[in-house]
């Protein structure tokens, strides 16, 4: 019984067959991808995996959860300088990733305490968190000063700070890895919390996240607390974004205040927006589509990337407010029942609410 | 499990107790001093006209609103101003008059979230299927609850108040909307339900209330009417008159 | 002695520039329950206005006061019409929306003029405080946003059209219901706040410089200021721009511009905790 | 409903398949980029040449596209012409990582010419470091970089700060204030003037730092009235930044203290701004348009004729760029190879040439120049050259930075206060 | 259409054919048609959840009408907004009253001159001799008013706009009795003052055959019979309805 209203469950988010291909095709590009593209291809197409993650992490938050998370980026900014902090003070990074996971976890849950038990209503929370991202972008930058240092390392400010080491092999910081090595943790961390958010979300945590996404004072009367349910996928999406930040710096070797403008934030938001609310190839697919774009009309130079970027939110928020996912998987279900006519099971007339409601 | 020792106290704190209870919005006062004592597995049904203050208590026992005045206590807790889900942790559901449930979701899930809340997940699976079955949702069980139609998802929203097995069952106006032989099943559910758990039931329609009540209250304009068994109480000339509206050329 | 009068007037020169790039704002997310996160960009708009005026050989006074206001407001109008009024009720929405508009229009700007950074001569000379000497131009930032504040009290208070928007944004149904179009009230609403960000932008251009992406610098400040003020458009404005003027000023000499700037939001983010609805939502409820 | 399962399954990974295909398509250009240039020398340029940085470095890319073309004009080097291959940074941080990466990973150019902000220098340098590509940072800068791979061919404290501090101290006062972008440039330029000043006896009462876009100074204006400096030294940074000068104007502060720096004029402040403002603010740099010899006016004549319009403002910053060029093209011929360690033996084998700027020559132990520093003003709307000072050494890192003697040196000096 | 057909068209000030309308996909007004002449007072008796209140607000133009017809003096204003009906002269009285809650007692009046082309003074004072309770209450807000008070205001603010036809939506709902019999009188000597019509919604059986010259019963979306105010008062009918023996 368990297992089959699961399986309902399943179809209910895409389907049990569309996880399992997800997770094949994510493991196809991981090990086919190096045979194929050179060592800077690999760098290329490591971003947009680095990019799907931090996807992923605004995607649970605001798609599933229903936070209206602008500043998703400063979690990514705390998990790339928890990273780059930690792993040039130890000289490995084995602890330095769990470090780049925790801190902006614990972040979070400050701040989600104080938002979420403080009645804070939904679109004051999206400028709470774009103010709170917007402090900490102004004082990671006004800390070039040598005396600014964590350990051995100085923050930097403006500079940032480079040469950042690689991951290394679990417990042997002299054993670094190479571009190929980076590219297969990024990839197999985008597995990871890809399927570690399925799961989550095939969890009765998961399944009540949603449904105070749909219904909170419903969710109340039954007896949830929404706001600790809130609180703690806050967190979960900021230790995903602290991943993805750990990951940036790796494949950028350097880190600077950048990552936690407030362009970063706009584009998690463009990939969620696009790709599709409330699933989770969505975010992955719009990040890649959207990095893609931003590149492309980056290298092409003559118009700046935020007109683009700029249009196309606009344009999804009017025409299509659900993203390229749901509209493609609605396009199937109705081709599918189409097929389905003409095979010649007409439906009874009073099972489609939608032809007795219409009148 | 037998308890030796035999608990007398039980027998003497009333379920739900409001004392004293004013909700005001502004210049208007919606509830106006409202005593109001329900016992064990009791069955209570609160009538009177529009505006006259029912549903605003209501939201005051499950912690909606935030009482102005007065004292509510749940098995001699106060839970008046409690936050909705501590007042339904401790064993309150409702029924809200207009349907409110998880619309993205399927009738299946509403019904699990609320079976989940006490239970592990094979243990509310089952209840799933057990309340779905009891109140004839099978098959629409996996249909999109927003997608439904008015009397299906109050069904949904009674299936989603029994998964959660409350003590005390708030319904407001449960028969609403509703054919007429649905609102005979729904007569009989209230009435069984009402073997193991307290009820408060709002509604306007006077059939339905002669075929479950007991001892009904009257509210008008905030204030408690009368209270008395439903046979005298729709038989006062008062009740008459707040329906009628005769008491303004008396 | 003459420090603390020069302070000071950096502190009402502080308070008086925050009033001002809220001001707009304040008229659109009053009014209409739309968090504008284009605000900064038509602010930048009316800098940009003003810059090309004046180069083109206008008086600055003109291009501030007049071509600016003017030129952002049919713009605002442009942008109501295309985008805005679709979204109606959709707070998330308009959010995302406005900031798609947000960063689009700097792309815009950017492919156009290119991403640098102009500046305007300042046209006010400096004046004496003791031993001390300062820009005059404070005074003007000053003038021109006790007159907003005023003009726009006025108008909400003493004219039919204010009693219109104000009825309107309590009740829009209603508001229908007496004859009055709610889509038109909400599309002049529109303009007017673009059109006093498009002036604000225009008046702090001689200090700030001029740059497509400026607009970024104002948005979180004026935000924090809406919000932190609550719903009485006026007084709310100038409470939470006291406020948070004075903290960032003062801050601001004691420490530096970042930790002052800092020090506002934190104290703005903890205001909107304690008071989600803000000051005037808190105090003051019938207030304008 | 199985078939329909399947149906619906296969479509699915039809889709996720292309997808596949249009990820490995993006990546494909690599290879063929790589076969078609292998006939031209690369020369990797990676400069912000849009955004707030643009005034600097938009003239660095003209002027090193001028000096290519002068190069390959001439029959290019060991025979084979010269590419250039520009990257534009849009006054980005992240972008100069990710840039310099596909410098040297997919282009695999011979050598770099680029970085504007000590930042933007610091976060590249590793990169070129590890993949052995010669990298030339031809920006006036605070100083002190010791690197084998790295050459700096820009003015240096050692060589400016030190003459603006002793102008200052001779006839202003002892007292200083400084102003400086907030990042590691303006840090260690700060550190350079207290150590100038309390060579000089006199003390800097105060330093405020501000980031790149801070646009407000009127706080700080009040701050340094109220410490009463006799003159303040100004290191602020792009476009943002020189609003300063206008709000010191406006606040009337023009007359009463004056103002010394390393950075202004960099961005075109003469042009852009009213001659009120800008006339008498003292600065120090390693060539201005006005020096009157040969290889300066040919030079500015060059530029002019290349770029006419398009040209805003020019300064020590192209002049170096163009010294850092012709340097690397002396040793690839006196080398005739493009190997780096041939390369980099011809660097460091004492070159030197008659540039825009007077006679420079490149110091083997710092790969800093030597070269003459002037102390200028703008009146007008032109700069007057006030002083000469001769064959002034890199001397920032105190004789510590010898490369060679010891090639594998790796570290910045900083001023010791 | 005949000739005839138009003229008896004319001679109906509100005339509603086969009207549909709801909530989403869920149909409240279910093909519902009736009329209402100039000068006539019309009420309509229905219970909780039978579509009175949609069906005014499908009148207003607040819902979308999924089909049929509604004319105002022969002017077919089916697909009209909200606005535009109030322009061709359709008072609103919503149920909860609406008032302005931060507008004073005298700018809400005010608001509901907007469309009387008169001066607001002479409009207003002429109203308040109907209200005289709200003569002293002008510089007050709404939203400190009480529920009998507000819904006094909202009366008076509707009649400022001079509107051929007047809605009303349920205005006994939690009013005490003094305020309703204010309300009868006002209403009556407005009604004779000014010839106005009315449209009145009500469950308050005693209220409204004190004001309907005729009553419209409404069941399940539809107008089910029609009744003179006298059988309103007959207790079979009361049984009825109220359900009470």
């Amino acid at each position: 019984m368990t297992s089959h209203s699961l399986g309902r469950f399943l179809d209910q988010y895409g389907g049990a067959g569309s996880f399992l291909s997800v997770c094949l095709l994510l493991i196809l590009v991981m090990f086919g991808l190096p045979l194929f593209v050179s060592t800077f291809g690999l760098l290329q197409v490591t971003i947009l995996a680095v990019m799907s993650i931090f996807a992923l992490s605004q995607g649970f938050v605001w798609g599933f959860a229903g936070i209206m998370s602008f500043g998703q980026a400063g979690f990514l900014g705390l998990g790339a300088y928890a990273y780059a902090v930690a792993v040039i003070n130890y000289g490995d990074s084995t602890l330095a990733v769990p470090i780049s996971i925790i801190l902006p976890m614990l972040f979070a849950a400050v701040m989600g305490y104080f938002m979420f038990y403080g009645r804070i209503s939904d679109a004051y929370v999206g400028v709470i968190t774009l103010t709170v991202s917007v402090i900490l972008f102004q004082l990671i930058n006004s800390t070039s000063g040598s005396q600014y240092r964590i350990g051995v390392v100085e923050l930097g400010g403006f500079n940032g700070i480079p040469a950042i080491p690689p991951l290394n092999l679990i417990g042997d910081p002299s054993r670094p890895l190479d571009q190929t090595g980076i590219w297969y943790a990024t990839m197999g961390g985008l597995l990871l919390v890809y399927s570690l958010l399925r799961f989550i979300l095939m969890s009765r945590f998961g399944r009540v996240v949603v449904a105070i996404r749909e219904n909170e004072t419903r969710a109340q009367l039954i007896g949830y607390d929404p706001r600790l349910f809130k609180l703690l996928a806050f967190v979960i999406g900021a230790g995903i974004a602290g991943l993805a930040g750990c990951l940036y710096v790796n494949w950028a070797g350097y880190i600077s205040p950048g990552v936690f403008a407030l362009t970063m934030s706009a584009q998690a938001i463009i990939f969620v927006l696009v790709g599709g609310l409330g699933t989770l190839l969505g975010p992955i697919l719009g990040a890649v589509l959207i990095q893609w774009l931003i590149n492309t009309i980056g290298d092409q130079g003559t118009v700046d990337p935020g007109l683009g970027l700029g249009i196309i939110l606009v344009a999804f928020v009017l025409l299509f407010p659900k993203g390229i996912v749901p509209l493609v998987q609605a396009a199937i279900q109705q081709a599918l029942t189409l097929r389905k006519r003409n095979v010649g099971s007409p439906l009874p007339v009073d099972a489609d609410p939608l032809q007795s409601g219409a009148e | 499990m037998t308890n030796p020792i035999p608990a007398p106290a039980k027998k003497l704190t009333p379920l739900l107790e409001a004392r004293d209870v004013t909700m005001k919005f502004g210049g208007v006062t919606a509830v106006d001093h409202v005593d109001l004592v329900l016992n064990e597995v009791e069955l209570r049904c609160l009538i009177g006209p529009n505006g006259a203050g029912k549903s605003t208590f209501f939201k005051m026992l499950t912690g909606q609103l935030r009482p102005s005045g007065g004292s509510i206590r749940f098995r001699g807790n106060e839970i008046g101003g409690a936050h909705p889900h501590d007042i339904a942790r401790r064993g309150v559901g409702i029924k809200t008059q207009v349907p409110n449930l998880f619309d993205g979701l399927s009738a299946r899930e509403n019904v699990f979230i609320a079976a989940a809340r006490r239970k592990s997940v094979a243990r509310a699976t089952a209840i799933v299927v057990e309340v779905l079955e009891r109140l004839h949702l099978t098959d629409i069980a996996d249909r999109e609850v927003g997608r439904l139609a008015h009397g299906q998802r109050q069904w949904v929203e009674l299936a989603t108040v029994l998964a959660q097995e409350p003590e005390l069952i708030l319904l407001d106006e449960p028969a609403a909307g509703m054919t007429k032989a649905e609102v005979e099943q729904t007569a009989q559910l209230i009435l069984e339900i009402n073997r193991t758990q307290a009820v408060v039931v709002v509604e306007h329609d006077m059939q339905f209330i002669r075929r479950i009540a007991k001892v009904v209250t009257v509210f008008n304009q905030g204030k408690i009417l009368v209270e008395d068994h439903v046979d005298r109480v729709l038989a006062d000339e008062r009740v008459r008159n707040v329906y009628l509206g005769n008491s303004i050329s008396a | 002695m003459d420090l603390a009068g020069l302070i000071a007037f950096n502190v009402v020169t502080g308070i008086a520039t925050l009033c001002l790039i809220t001001i707009g704002l304040g008229v659109i997310y009053g009014m209409m329950r739309i968090i504008n996160l284009a605000h900064g960009e038509l602010m930048m708009l009316g800098a940009f206005t003003c810059i090309i005026a004046t180069e083109a050989g206008i008086n600055i006074w003109i291009s501030i006061f007049v071509l600016s206001p003017l030129v952002v407001g049919i713009i605002g109008l442009v942008l109501e019409r295309t985008i805005i009024r679709f979204l109606y009720g959709r707070i998330l929405d308009t959010m995302l929306a406005t900031w798609g508009m947000s960063i689009g229009l700097t792309g815009l700007i950017v492919t156009v003029f290119g991403n640098n950074v102009r500046t305007l001569a300042n046209p006010a000379p400096s004046f004496g405080i003791g031993a001390y000497s300062t820009s005059l131009y404070g005074l003007v930032i000053v003038a021109v946003a006790v007159g907003a504040l005023g003009s726009l009290f006025a108008l909400l208070r003493l004219t039919k059209f204010g009693l219109i928007l104000r009825a309107t944004m309590e009740r829009p149904g209603m508001a229908a219901a007496l004859g009055i179009k709610p889509d038109t009230v909400y599309m002049a609403t529109f303009a007017l706040g673009s059109a006093l960000a498009g002036m604000a932008g225009a008046v702090l251009a001689p200090i700030s410089g001029v740059s497509p992406v400026m607009g970024v610098a104002y948005i979180t400040r004026a935000f924090i200021t809406v919000l932190g003020g609550g719903a009485a458009i006026v007084t709310g404005t100038g409470l939470a721009s006291m406020l948070f003027g004075t903290i960032d000023e003062l801050v601001s000499f004691k420490a530096s511009p970042v930790i002052g700037s800092v020090a506002m939001l934190m104290t703005a983010v903890v205001l909107i905790r304690i008071f989600p609805t803000g000051i005037t939502g808190r105090f003051l409820r019938r207030s304008l | 409903m199985s078939d329909h399962n399947q149906k619906l399954f296969g479509r699915r990974t039809v889709l996720k398949f292309s997808a596949t295909a249009a990820i490995s398509a993006l990546a494909a250009p690599a290879y063929l980029r790589q076969a078609l240039a292998s006939e031209t020398i690369k020369l990797g340029c990676i400069m912000d040449e849009t955004g707030p940085l643009s005034l600097e470095g938009k003239p660095m890319v003209q002027t090193t596209k001028l000096a290519v073309d002068e190069l390959n004009a001439a029959g290019g080097l060991l025979g084979r012409q010269i590419e250039m291959i520009s990257y534009d940074t849009q006054s980005t941080m992240q972008l100069y990582t990710q840039y310099a990466q596909r410098l040297a990973l997919q282009d695999k150019v011979d050598v770099v010419h680029g970085g504007l902000t000590s930042a933007s220098r610091e976060a590249i340098r590793p990169i070129f470091g590890r993949a052995q590509i010669p990298y030339f940072y031809n920006t006036l800068y605070e100083g002190g970089v010791c690197d084998r791979n790295t050459f700096c061919t820009g003015t240096t404290p050692a060589q400016t700060v030190n003459h603006l501090v002793e102008h200052g101290l001779k006839n202003w006062g002892k007292k200083t204030y400084v102003l400086a972008a907030d990042y590691n440039f303006g840090q260690i330029t700060t550190d350079w003037v207290r150590k100038f000043m309390a060579a000089g006896g006199g003390s800097v009462v105060g330093a405020d730092f501000f980031p790149l876009d801070a646009t407000n100074f009127s706080s700080t204006i009040s701050r340094i009235q109220s410490t009463a400096p006799d003159f303040v030294v100004t290191v602020l940074v792009g476009g943002a930044q020189t609003g300063f000068y206008q709000q010191w104007e406006s606040a009337g502060m023009k007359s009463k203290i004056p103002l010394a720096s390393n950075v202004f004029g960099l961005s075109n402040e003469i042009n852009s701004m009213s001659p009120s403002t800008t006339d008498g603010i003292v600065t120090c740099y390693g060539w201005y348009p006005g020096i009157d010899t040969p290889a300066s006016k040919s030079f500015v004549e060059k530029m002019e004729k290349q770029f006419g319009g398009d040209l805003t403002g020019m300064s020590e910053l192209d002049v170096t760029t163009y010294d850092g060029i012709m340097f690397w093209a002396q040793a690839v011929k006196k080398a005739a190879s493009l190997d780096r360690e041939a390369v980099l033996a011809a660097l460091e084998s004492g070159l030197s040439y008659d540039g825009p700027g007077g006679a420079v020559s490149l110091d083997p132990a710092t790969h800093h120049t030597i070269r003459s520093t002037y102390l200028g003003q703008p009146k007008d709307r032109k700069w007057q050259v006030m002083e000469t000072f001769a064959h002034q050494s890199p001397n920032d890192s105190g004789g510590q930075c010898d490369l060679k003697a010891n090639p594998r040196l790796n570290k910045q000096f900083t001023p010791v206060i | 259409m005949n000739g005839e057909n138009c003229f008896a068209d004319q001679a109906k000030l509100l005339r509603v054919t086969n009207l549909r309308s709801g909530y989403g996909r869920i149909p409240i007004v279910n093909g519902l048609s009736f009329s209402v002449g100039e000068g006539e007072l019309v009420g309509i008796l229905g219970h909780n959840g039978m579509g009175k209140t949609t069906l005014l607000r499908t009148l207003m133009g607040y819902l979308p009408t999924s089909g049929g017809r509604i004319e105002m003096s022969g002017m077919d204003i089916t697909q009209r907004s909200t606005t535009q009906r109030a322009r061709a002269g359709i008072g609103y009285v919503p149920q909860g009253r609406e008032v302005f809650p931060g507008l004073s007692v005298l700018e809400n009046l005010r608001m509901g001159c907007f469309l009387n082309a008169e001066p607001e003074n002479k409009v207003i004072d002429e109203i308040l001799t109907f209200f005289p309770r709200l003569k002293a209450y002008l510089g007050r807000i709404g939203g400190a008013l009480s529920g009998g008070e507000q819904q006094l205001l909202a009366l008076a603010r509707c009649m400022c706009g001079a509107p051929r036809i007047v809605l009303l939506d349920e205005p006994t709902e939690g009013i005490q009795p003094s305020i309703i019999e204010e309300m009868i009188s006002t209403l009556r000597d407005i009604g004779k003052a000014r010839n106005l019509t009315i449209l009145l919604v009500e469950q308050n059986l005693n209220f409204l055959s004190a004001l309907s010259q005729r009553i419209l019963v409404l069941q399940k979306g539809m107008i089910t019979s029609e009744i003179s105010a006298e059988t309103a008062r007959d207790p079979a009918l009361i049984h009825d309805f109220v359900g009470m023996a």
